[in-house]
């Protein structure tokens, strides 16, 4: 408990009315993120706005309109394309990347380095233009099995990767979490890619002009509300 | 004689207008005339002989096979259109080697009827030319040369010679007629010019609303009529066969 | 001989176009297989409705506004061919080519600018607005309906519109009693194109307005995030509901485009 | 007051068009000026190299495939308006209406099913191979190409194909003779439609085939990398390649389709 | 009397045809014909004096007003095509009122103003058929009908009585001298028909390879010419007059 927060929260409650917060969030975490940016709304009656895309287009979107009060990315990765706009940041919970296969796990995959066997064929997000990707290339090289794996192809979006699996085209993938909550996905149970395990920040933005309701947001976020949220939708919370 | 076409009982509905129980026999080398009132269906008749409609009764044989029993592309039945139908894409020299080309006659052989065709015809200035910058008689001429150079057996012109000066007209006939005898091609035509009519065929038949009232011999045409409606479309009158 | 030949070529169409057929069904059943399970979900969901009626309203008005603005630049592109006009349709059509990415990224990055910030200042907003939804859609479907009015333009025969002038019809006139109706059918082709793409339309939209649930959650916006957060059926419920507003359409199109054939005489004629 | 009316709706028209130029040369611009400073850079990478080439290669293909299944197709469902026919035609433009990404998903589910798989054991492997892509473009297309020829067969005169059968052409050489020179602009219009949108193509693509770097890496889907990356100079200056390709192909088009005004009187004419 | 047309050294140039040195006044509610060889310029002219084409020389007056200065929907001039030139998505009716609705005529007076030309050209019972059902004969009563109902000051008619048959040519005749009689219209028409024109016609011009070479009163058009191909042309027999 934080009594702190809750405190905020209702004497906020009628000065953000009728002030804005606009806030870029990765699609992957609509979910959770819009039930908390509903809560927010419910109490503070903050007229707050969520928009909603890839984690590269929100960089564009920054980088070129220069508008927004807070981006709340995937990883702390992503923050590098929009370096020069962020004022503050703050982590929320932890992304955690797993390693997926089918239920069942027919091919008996019990950690990264069983990718490498024969007839394994592996879909992962491209290298660079997805952090999910990133964090496999950097898992596989640095088990020295990267060349070794059967990559069928790589593709540009995390739910991308779960459709591979479900619709037989791979046989594993590397995924976030959260992604994974599927009854026809299997996580395989390894501690293989705990060391990969990234945190999800909310990066205040320089551009930002709703100060008051931004604060008001950044406290609300660390609240029991907002962390019970989170872990309801399987992220993990900092420790 | 051989009869080459024969309609018999033919019924044909077309919106407000039909073609009422049509009886007609043409035999093999005739040439005949079919006159009448603009609207009463000749038209209509001549495309029925072609087999262009599909909704009617009665029946239509060339050479004792019904019409529509062949398809199109054998029937061997040249027409020239009253709106000349033209192939808008193609110029003059095209059109009229269409059908040459659809028999697959080699370059040269086509080249060499075309032009004969066209010698014939006064159009061979015109080859070159697309449809939309000829004149109306060029354009006539074009669809008749279009359909004389495949020789048809039968050959059903609709108003060929309507938009021709009288001296180009009388040469057509001549031509026609010529056509008509070395190839042995029978042929139905319409025309509003009585005098065309009995120049150029041996039978003459009279279209009145959709009917084909009257078929008769060339040289009988003016003799008066039972049928008081054909007595006023041919400007017979009564007084002066009053008895 | 001849006979055969004319059956193999019916025959290989007809079975082209039963393949063709297929194929698309399909795509459409794979939708409906996955997307009824949730339909009812879908329908009674007050975002899903939200979306509905954005979608239509924003493409309503992008259909409207690309038909006001592809209309008067096919006339003025087509009645005359000079060098200018060949240039002005070759820019037109250029966008065509262009990932739908991109081009919302140009707007974007247009609408940004301080030319952008200017319309903001006067009250119109495109980046992340409503607006900006239509914006996109008109980008994305204007060649293509120019392209389709002019293709129709260029075959009416101006001898008639010459005709009508005769008989007292001023350019404006003439226009609209000769021109129109006689690219009727291209007309109500571009209109369903620019409808079905402006209902479909989504890769520049996203870049230029991204996705605000309830605000500018048009329906393929609300089926990317269903997408991105793993819900394929409830996506494919949204998906449902476009196939079916967009069959309505093409009922209502199709009704107005089929060949008049009490116009001429061609309807009882053997084509066999 | 006539005179007064004919130049407002010239200008109106000119106005309109004006705008609609300027409009799209703006987007063009934009691209342009991002994209110049990276271009050379561009030109020399390998994987631009290949991703041109790829994109070349697939939308030849995907656009040659299209005319060959649209073209018949069209011809089947113009020359008979039975009822068979319209929902034939309603199926197949149903589509229109996807998202790209919902097409895309609806192909990985096709080709991940059954089908798909005795397709694969065949050797014609599709998903996240460089055959999706163009099963992808073709699926995006192929509605679009189908309603614009059908537009143009509708409006050719059945009765010219009467004719042409009577001077002895079988129905599939009055078909290449007559109803395809007739409909000559659309067809070509269909095909730069095809080509310029299979260029751009990468929604539907992207869910079927994704993006391995070198192998499936179309234009398009270079593009999105680059954007992913936050490298935009790098995407524009992909984009202007795209620009560049289409602004010859339109050329080529453009030159292929004007009036052809030798063969009419009209060329001469006053339409002022 | 005034002249109401005007052309003077006019030339038109139309690929490989031109018309050559064309001078000619028609003065007011006077009726002129043009007889010529197919393809010798007819049709050209008659669209040149309507102003159709913009790259001529010489010049056309109208009223001692330049053709090309006035707006084409302000010149007042009817013109019957030759192929019709009906709009073939309208209705009979609305191809004819569309000149009326035009003038913003009211509703009323529309439907009485069509229902009385239809009658007077018999063509009462197709007006709510398309262009695209109607016979050639239906056709060019249309297209007579759409140009009269405008009452135009000027009538240009090219072969306007070439799909008719001989009883409505004549009822057409009579109609068409009314019209030029009770409304002051000038007419400018072109014929195959040597008798139509004498019968129709004031003066008659004769045009050859696109010159107009002559114009003369009807009643002296067989007298015998200087010029031997208008002889050949009318059929006037060298022998006959030789001396
Ligand atoms: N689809 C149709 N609907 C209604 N009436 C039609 C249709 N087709 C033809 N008609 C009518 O059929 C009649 C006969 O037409 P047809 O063309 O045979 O006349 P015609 O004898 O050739 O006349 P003309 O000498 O004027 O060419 C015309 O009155 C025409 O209006
Ligand atoms: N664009 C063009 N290019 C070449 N020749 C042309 C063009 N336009 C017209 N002509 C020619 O001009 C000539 C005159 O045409 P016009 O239509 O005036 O003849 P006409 O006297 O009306 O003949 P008809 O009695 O057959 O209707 C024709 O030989 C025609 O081929
Ligand atoms: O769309 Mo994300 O920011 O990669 O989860
Ligand atoms: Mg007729
Ligand atoms: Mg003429």
């Amino acid at each position: 408990e934080n009594p702190n927060a809750k405190e905020t929260l209702q004497d906020a409650s009628e000065n953000l009315k009728g002030k804005n917060l606009s806030i870029y969030c990765g699609a992957g975490m609509t979910k959770p993120f819009e039930e908390i940016a509903n809560k927010f709304k419910e109490k503070t009656k903050c007229n707050i706005e969520v928009t909603y895309a890839n984690a590269a287009q929100i960089q564009t979107q920054i980088n070129t309109s220069k508008e927004g009060d807070l981006f709340i990315a995937g990883s702390a990765d992503e923050l590098k394309a929009v370096e020069k706009m962020v004022s503050d940041r703050k982590d929320l919970v932890k992304h955690i990347p797993i390693l997926a296969v089918k239920s069942g796990n027919p091919l008996q995959i019990t950690g990264i380095n069983d990718l490498t066997k024969k007839d394994v064929e592996v879909i992962l997000g491209d290298y660079e233009a997805t952090p999910i990707g990133k964090i496999a290339k950097k898992a596989l090289t640095d088990a020295s099995i990267f060349e070794k794996v059967n990559v069928v192809a790589t593709t540009s979006t995390a739910p991308e990767l779960i459709n591979a699996i479900l619709n037989d085209q791979s046989d594993a993938i590397i995924v976030w979490k959260e992604n994974a909550k599927n009854p026809k996905i299997e996580i395989v149970d390894t501690k293989d890619l705990d060391s990969y395990i990234k945190t999800i920040p909310a990066a205040s933005l320089t551009c930002s002009d709703n100060k008051e309701s931004l604060d008001t947001f950044l406290k609300f976020l660390d609240s029991d509300i907002a962390k019970n949220i989170w872990s309801n939708y399987g992220y993990e919370l900092l420790n | 004689m051989k009869k080459l076409i024969e309609v018999e009982n033919f019924y044909m509905n077309l919106g407000s207008f039909s073609l009422k129980n049509i009886n007609l026999d043409i035999y093999e080398n005739e040439i005949v005339a079919i006159l009448g009132k603009t609207g009463s269906g000749k038209t209509v008749l001549l495309e029925s002989i072609a087999g262009f409609y599909k909704n009617c009764c009665g029946s239509i044989k060339i050479d004792s096979k019904k019409v529509s029993d062949t398809p199109i592309e054998n029937r061997n039945i040249g027409f020239v259109y009253q709106d000349f139908g033209l192939f808008p894409h193609m110029s003059v020299f095209d059109n009229i080697s269409y059908g040459l080309k659809m028999q697959k006659k080699d370059k040269m052989f086509i080249r060499e009827t075309v032009k004969k065709i066209s010698e014939t015809l006064s159009i061979s200035n015109i080859l070159h030319q697309y449809p939309g910058t000829l004149s109306g008689g060029e354009k006539q001429r074009t669809a008749l040369a279009r359909a004389l150079v495949l020789k048809p057996k039968i050959l059903l012109m609709d108003e060929p010679f309507s938009a021709l000066d009288p001296i180009t007209k009388e040469k057509m006939y001549v031509q026609i007629k010529e056509i008509n005898k070395i190839f042995r091609c029978t042929i139905l035509f319409v025309t509003h010019d009585f005098n065309e009519a009995q120049i150029m065929a041996n039978r003459i038949g009279i279209m009145i609303n959709g009917e084909l009232r009257r078929i008769r011999k060339s040289i009988n045409l003016f003799e008066k009529y039972k049928d008081d409606e054909i007595n006023k479309f041919l400007g017979i009158r009564e007084e002066l066969y009053s008895d | 001989m001849k006979n055969k030949k004319i059956n193999l070529f019916e025959v290989i169409s007809y079975i082209i176009t039963i393949m063709v057929v297929i194929f698309m069904s399909l795509i459409v059943l794979t939708i409906l297989v996955e997307g009824i399970p949730y339909l009812s979900n879908s329908f009674a969901s007050r975002e899903v409705q939200f979306s509905i009626k954005l979608s239509l309203f924003t493409t309503s008005i992008s259909t409207f506004i690309c038909m006001i603005l592809a209309i008067p630049t096919s006339y003025i592109l087509t009645r005359e061919s000079n060098t200018l006009n060949k240039y002005m349709q070759i820019i037109i059509e250029l966008p065509l080519c262009l990932p739908y990415l991109v081009l919302g990224l140009s707007l974007l990055i247009l609408f940004s600018s301080n030319f952008g910030k200017s319309l903001k200042e006067m009250g119109l907003k495109v980046v992340y607005s409503q607006l900006g939804i239509i914006i996109a859609q008109i980008s994305v479907n204007i060649p293509y309906a120019i392209r389709f009015i002019r293709t129709a333009f260029l075959e009416v025969d101006s001898r008639l519109e010459f005709i009508a002038s005769t008989l007292g019809a001023s350019k404006w006139i003439r226009f609209l009693t000769i021109t129109i109706p006689l690219s009727k059918n291209a007309i109500i082709g571009a209109m369903i194109l620019t409808w079905s793409r402006g209902l479909g339309e989504f890769g520049a939209t996203l870049m230029l307005v991204g996705v605000t649930r309830m605000k500018t959650e048009t329906l393929p916006a609300s089926i990317y995030l269903n997408v991105a957060t793993g819900d394929i059926g409830v996506s494919m419920a949204s998906a449902l509901i476009l196939l079916l507003i967009s069959s309505i359409s093409l009922f209502i199109a199709n009704y107005f485009t089929n060949k008049n054939s009490n116009r001429n005489r061609m309807k009882d004629v053997y084509t066999k």
